[in-house]
């Protein structure tokens, strides 16, 4: 069975990568490319674990073949960041403990933060249904949802 | 498996019809994948129609008519604020598949070829009347989407046919559509019961109606008992009753995982009601935005 | 003060909120989880599972595997020890591990693992499988715990039965517990009202997001290294070894960041397997579970059938309770029928109390810990009925259960007094709490409920080494599931009195430290919390003599003040302070480093209680229930960091919600599992829940330097009553079956007419 | 002497007893001594106990003093998830 070429951004950055056709943007991001920050927790797209941006559309990379982001965006956890400050969302994560183990959190950021940009001013329902697709087994989502909440309002402050 | 972007659905069409083994087509690809993952279904051929020009188009015909490109994904179909207004029904159906992620990728095409009998968008589909323009290696035809999934699963395309294309009628004056689906939690489940009604009105009284249900027969089910039910009405309580009784009536259930035979022909009625009161509202000019759950 | 008086006031340190260490790396994706390792010439695993429930295994053929190019090794059970013993019950613990891991001559459930291949990738190690072929002999199963106990019921393992067991029952009833105290039959004839009823759980799994994955390399040297995402890598290390039959210091295991276990992550899955494939092909192989394997072949908690009586007089004083309850816990023994049997009527002073528990085995996964494992559905039952007692007699549930409620001294419903407990202070905060008064809307109902969990200490070894620049270093061995490096680098900070941010707290590997127990039994914070101050007073001791030494005094005039030595009275003499960084900055040449140890088995992990209070709202024509209003109210004794107390808090509340509502194993007619994704795996998302309040209360535990009691596992054991309680007072009839799925609710407000 | 309660489903091991006095300063000599006592404890203890001593619960330890007139129970094993 051949691979595939395939040549993409992610970050940011060019990447290339040769893929079985089966493979999912999850194996390719994980294994190919060492970006180890979506995290696989059903393969299903029912935890959002994996969650990335595509061409700036919020999606599982579990499904989402690695063929299919051939000249595409991609956006992970590792680049949300801006050097070497933090996404407001990642520093009040922090502070709110918004996380206990942590697994969930990388794709709890990135579709918090693809919320954001679409909607700065969520209301709680807003949030809570936005994020329906993270599970979070640790929090019961209460420091998550206040943290996302805050944030917002921190960001709107801000401009 | 083999992957192939073709440039048109002519070309897709022939691969498909060349193939050998199992041949899918892959627009979001959120059931696709999650089957090729679970190794339930590995296909010999995979087919991405998504580079094929206009498969991402969500068009208003000059009738007032749309036309929606097989890869539109759900998130798409909620932004767009004109088929939001003229269909509100199809779109909240289509918003209810999966989380804010599959909602990225998602689409009614793919909703419509999965065969699953709970899909959440074929009924509100159905009731509004939605048609597929299917190409195949004779050269293309128009059918109801309806007629499309014959069975959990299954479908009535031919070997070498794909969906190129969705048309949803004009909308006209004094309608409105609506679907409500019953889930355990307040998202991400699979619909237990689902429920679609479109209608329009002469003044007050219910001109033309459509009603729909999902999740309660190997197929969605057009219910023609229930629409004449409430058809020539204002929608009063005793139509209301008629409406729930016909829906319940209609209902072929199983019973599984996700609910029991009692449960989905008692609750079958009772989203009927619910339905009908949002489509009849939107149909008098209210804008009622769509449910989560 | 001396350096092992208990402490409960003027703290520094604890008690307060700063970032936990691991933060960064766990909100930038740096954070190296299970599956998240790597290793040249690394090999990919996976394993072959039954798909019948219960079936003899005639002939297992690998031959097409090991042929295909890609696949460089190939297990069953023959390439494990067979020196591990089998003993019925408990006893022969590694055996039932060893039997679970990979079975032997017969399938247990579905799900169970036959065989594994490592290959080059993950693709061809899936795509080898399909071409083992297993020739089974299909038997019958059972998967219910009432018909595993019939007589007709198929035999799941002859001679598991062990001692507790008395004539005549079925073989699958493999342990049994009776305890209790008082006459029951006279208290019952005391009461003004005596209540029996049933009610029953369904099983339910820990549902951490990351599925259980290692990184395993044995060489032919009978050395391994092996990474793997774990509640406890020395139980890990001890387990693998019996199995492979390799000596446990030759293998060394480095715990993962750790994605969640509740319970589940306390045992071991496909680590030997991941171990027996790398000796084979003697490259690393790495092996990862999908979602679907998690369900099917990890340990989800037992089901449980239980009755219960209980006699109240017409002033609310109980009488006397009985409780018999039937736990399943799959095909081995293990279900914490003890456990719930003992929690039962724990929150209650009862002169008259009996309560046993049976342990049975189905054709199911073997259930694993599960937060508090046996007493959340123990208190589903006991709670509904005094809920039901308080509404008959026209009394208020607070005030019953105060009336009730156990004390310091009390005779507990298990045996022992009752040393120092907050149950009584949870219930005044209860009382207390605006939450009890708020109006209800129409549809809503409101429940309460308390809870109680034992808690645990176990072996424990910390190290703490001082740094020349003042810094320290704090070596732990309990994973950090959520948050304890905080909570290890402030009570080490309280001790020091060096900042917060100069200590650092790692999760030593086996090969570093003494071995440690499970992050278990809620005894990260009491017992990994204990041996870190009592390391870093270790240190300080050291400290202290080089004061001495450099200031010509005796040791024992000086004290250890603000994290610098000073005289420990006028009479001492007239000395500066003395920082601990001006001590540690020569410290190798006036002694050499200064590091702090402390190694034990801290037996004094205090028991804890809760009480919950949860509005519900049903909607009648349809079943389908929302939680509007959570409040958890729990002592923990001491709250080191008290944000990450409150979210252990909301973490129990939610994970019972699920519980309550809408999770559960379901099985066919055919003895697979139906659901097995998280589709229909129904834990609770964001949407479905409200935010939860929380209330410490802090009654110190004696056993504890300062005052400590786990929170992890006592937030889950209240919510499935109070919930219940909530969901019968919103639909007006007693929901005695979880989970109160929307047709349990509407067929139970059908038949109530 | 040591008055140890035990749990009511070990009665069938001691004759029916549900309260037993054995000689013992500590936790494992406590259990040494039960078995001597009452050979057919050895099962159950090898299972796994935890005693408590005055209300205090010793999970495992073997080496826990008993005090003069201590309330002793002998308990199945605590663990926890």
């Amino acid at each position: 069975m051949s691979k595939i070429h395939v040549s993409t951004t992610v970050n940011g950055d060019a990447v290339e990568y040769l893929c079985d056709p089966r493979e999912t943007l999850l194996d390719c991001l994980r294994d190919k490319l060492s970006l180890t920050g979506a995290k696989e927790g059903c393969g299903t797209g029912d935890c959002g674990a994996c969650s990335v941006t595509l061409d700036g559309r919020l999606v599982c990379s579990c499904l989402v073949l690695g063929v299919e982001a051939e000249g595409k965006e991609i956006g992970t956890v590792e680049g949300i960041a801006d050097g070497d400050v933090l996404h407001p969302l990642q520093q009040k994560f922090i502070d709110y403990a918004a996380l206990q183990c942590g697994i969930c959190t990388p794709g709890i950021l990135v579709a918090a933060k693809a919320l954001l940009e679409q909607n700065p001013d969520p209301t709680e329902e807003e949030v809570r249904f936005w994020l329906a697709g993270n599970l979070c087994r640790c929090t019961g989502y209460d420091k998550i949802i206040r943290a996302v909440m805050d944030t917002a309002r921190d960001m709107r402050e801000a401009v | 498996m083999q992957y192939h972007s073709p440039a048109s659905f002519a070309e897709a069409s022939q691969l498909a019809a060349a193939a050998t083994g199992t041949t899918r087509f892959l627009a979001g690809g959120t059931d696709v994948l999650v089957q090729l993952r679970a190794d339930i279904v590995t296909p010999d051929t995979l087919i991405d129609i998504k580079k094929i020009p206009g498969t991402r188009d969500i068009t208003r015909n000059a009738d007032g008519s749309w036309t929606l490109g097989v890869a539109v994904s759900g998130a798409e179909m909620g932004e767009h604020a004109a088929l939001v207004a003229d269909w509100p029904g199809v779109v909240e159906a289509m918003n209810l598949v999966g989380s804010t992620q599959v909602q990225g990728r998602a689409t009614l095409t793919g909703n419509l070829c999965n065969g699953s009998p709970a899909a959440d968008s074929v009924p509100a589909m159905v009731a509004a009347g939605v048609t597929a323009t299917v190409t195949g290696p004779n050269g293309e035809r128009k059918v109801p989407v309806g007629s499309i999934p014959t069975g959990p699963g299954r479908t009535s395309l031919a070997k070498g046919e794909v969906v190129s294309a969705l048309h949803i009628p004009a909308r006209g004056e004094h309608a409105g559509d609506a679907y409500l689906r019953f889930i355990p939690r307040s998202e991400m489940d699979i619909a237990v019961v689902g429920c679609a009604v479109n209608l329009r009105l002469d003044g007050d009284t219910i001109s033309e109606a459509r009603v729909s249900l999902g999740a309660v027969a190997p197929t969605v089910l057009l219910v023609e008992d229930a629409a004449a039910a409430i058809v020539g009405s204002t929608l009063d309580d005793a139509a209301l009753d008629r409406l729930a009784a016909a829906a319940s009536a209609a209902c072929k259930p199983i019973n599984d995982k996700r609910g029991t035979i009692e449960f989905r022909t008692q609750v079958a009625g009772v989203l009927a009601r619910r339905v009908a009161r949002i489509a009849y509202a939107r149909a008098k000019g209210e804008i009622i935005k769509g449910h989560h759950g | 003060m001396a350096l092992d008086d208990l402490k409960t006031k003027d703290f520094a340190f604890v008690g307060t909120r700063p970032n936990r260490p691991d933060g960064l790396d766990k909100v930038t994706g740096r954070a190296k989880f299970g599956a998240d390792a790597h290793a040249p010439g690394m090999l990919h695993g996976a394993i072959l599972r039954s798909p019948h429930a219960h079936a003899r295994i005639l002939r297992i053929d690998t031959s097409r595997a090991e042929a295909l190019k890609d696949v460089k090794a190939v297990v069953t059970r023959a390439d494990f020890s067979d020196q591990v013993p089998f003993a019925p019950g408990l006893e022969g613990e590694f055996w039932n591990v060893l039997e679970n891991v990979m079975a032997g001559d017969k399938a247990l459930y579905d799900g169970h693992a036959v065989a594994a291949v490592a290959a080059t990738s993950a693709l061809a190690a899936r795509d080898a499988l399909k071409l083992i072929e297993v020739e089974y002999e299909v038997l019958p199963h059972v998967t219910d715990v009432d018909k595993a106990m019939q007589a007709d019921a198929p035999v799941i393992r002859e001679g598991a039965t062990d001692y507790s067991v008395p004539e005549g029952m079925h073989p699958n009833v493999v342990r049994m517990h009776e305890s209790g105290h008082g006459d029951v039959a006279a208290g019952f004839a005391e009461a003004d009202l005596v209540i029996e009823d049933h009610f029953t759980t369904e099983a339910t799994h820990q549902g951490y997001i990351e599925p259980h994955a290692c990184l395993a390399t044995l060489g032919m040297d009978g050395k391994g290294e092996l990474w793997c995402c774990t509640q406890g890598h020395w139980i890990v290390q001890k387990t693998c070894a019996a199995l492979l039959g390799i000596e446990t210091a030759n293998l060394r295991v480095t715990a993962s960041e750790i994605g969640g276990g509740f319970g589940g992550k306390t045992t071991v899955f496909i680590e030997p397997v991941a171990l027996a494939l790398s000796r084979k092909a003697n490259k690393p192989v790495k092996l990862v579970m999908s979602r679907s394997e998690v369900f099917r072949a990890t340990g989800p908690t037992a089901s449980a059938s239980m009755d219960i009586k209980i006699g109240m007089k017409k002033d609310g004083t109980i009488t006397a309770a009985e409780g018999i309850f039937r736990l399943q816990g799959g095909a081995f023994p293990g279900g914490p029928a003890e456990y719930t049997a003992m929690c039962a009527f724990a929150p209650y002073n009862l002169t008259n109390v009996r309560q046993v528990g049976y342990d049975v085995m189905t054709n199911r996964p073997k259930q694993a810990a599960y937060r508090a494992p046996g007493s959340p559905m123990a208190a589903f039952a006991v709670e509904s009925v005094i809920d039901e007692l308080c509404n008959q007699l026209g009394l208020d549930p607070i005030e019953v259960r105060l009336k009730n409620a156990s004390r310091e001294g009390t005779k507990a419903s298990y045996g022992p007094r009752f040393q120092r407990i907050g149950l009584v202070e949870t219930l005044e905060a209860a009382k207390a709490h605006p939450h009890l008064s708020a109006p209800l809307k129409p549809g809503q109902g409101r429940g309460i409920s308390c809870g109680f969990w034992f808690n645990h200490g176990g072996e424990t070894s910390v190290s703490l080494a001082l740094s020349e620049d003042g810094s320290a270093q704090v070596m732990v061995g309990t994973p950090d599931i959520g948050g304890s490096r905080a909570s290890m680098a402030l009570m080490a900070a309280e001790v020091l009195g060096i900042p917060y941010d100069n200590i650092r707290v790692t999760i030593a590997d086996t090969a570093t430290l003494g071995y440690n127990d499970v992050s278990h039994g809620s005894r990260v914070t009491y017992a990994s919390g204990l041996a870190t101050i009592k390391a870093a007073r270790h240190a300080v001791e050291k400290l202290c003599e080089r004061a001495a030494k450099k200031w010509g005094i005796p040791v024992d005039a000086v004290k250890w003040e603000n994290g610098c030595a000073v005289p420990s009275g006028p009479n001492a003499g007239d000395f500066d302070p003395l920082p601990l960084a001006d001590i540690t900055a020569d410290m190798g040449r006036t002694g050499g480093p200064i590091s702090g140890h402390f190694e034990a088995t801290p037996e004094g992990a205090g028991v804890s209680f809760a009480t919950h209070i949860v509005d519900a709202e049903v909607d009648p024509e349809t079943g389908k229930t929302r939680v509007v209003r959570y409040t958890v109210i729990q002592d923990a004794g001491k709250a080191i960091h008290p944000t990450y107390v409150e979210g252990q808090f909301q973490g129990g509340a939610a994970q019972g919600i699920g519980w309550a509502l809408n999770e559960e194993y379901i099985y066919g007619e055919d003895g697979r599992l139906q659901n097995s994704v998280f589709l229909d795996y129904r834990i609770p998302v964001a949407s479905d829940l409200p935010m939860i309040d929380t209330v410490i209360v802090e009654v110190p535990n004696p056993g504890h330097p300062f005052g400590v009691r786990g929170v992890g596992e006592t937030s889950i054991c209240p919510p499935l009553a109070a919930i219940a309680n909530a969901v019968s007072a919103a639909a007006g009839v007693r929901m005695r079956n979880l989970p109160m799925s929307p047709p349990r609710i509407l067929s139970a407000l059908k038949a109530h007419g | 002497m040591v008055e140890v309660h035990l749990w009511s489903g070990l009665r069938a091991l001691t004759g029916g007893l549900e309260v037993v006095e054995v000689e013992a300063t500590d936790t494992g000599e406590m259990l040494h001594a039960l078995v001597r006592a009452y050979p057919q404890l050895q099962a159950p203890i090898d299972a796994g106990v935890s005693v408590t001593i005055n209300g205090r619960v010793i999970a495992s330890g073997l080496t826990e003093p008993i005090p003069d007139g201590a309330e002793v129970y002998l308990m199945q094993r605590i663990r926890g998830g």
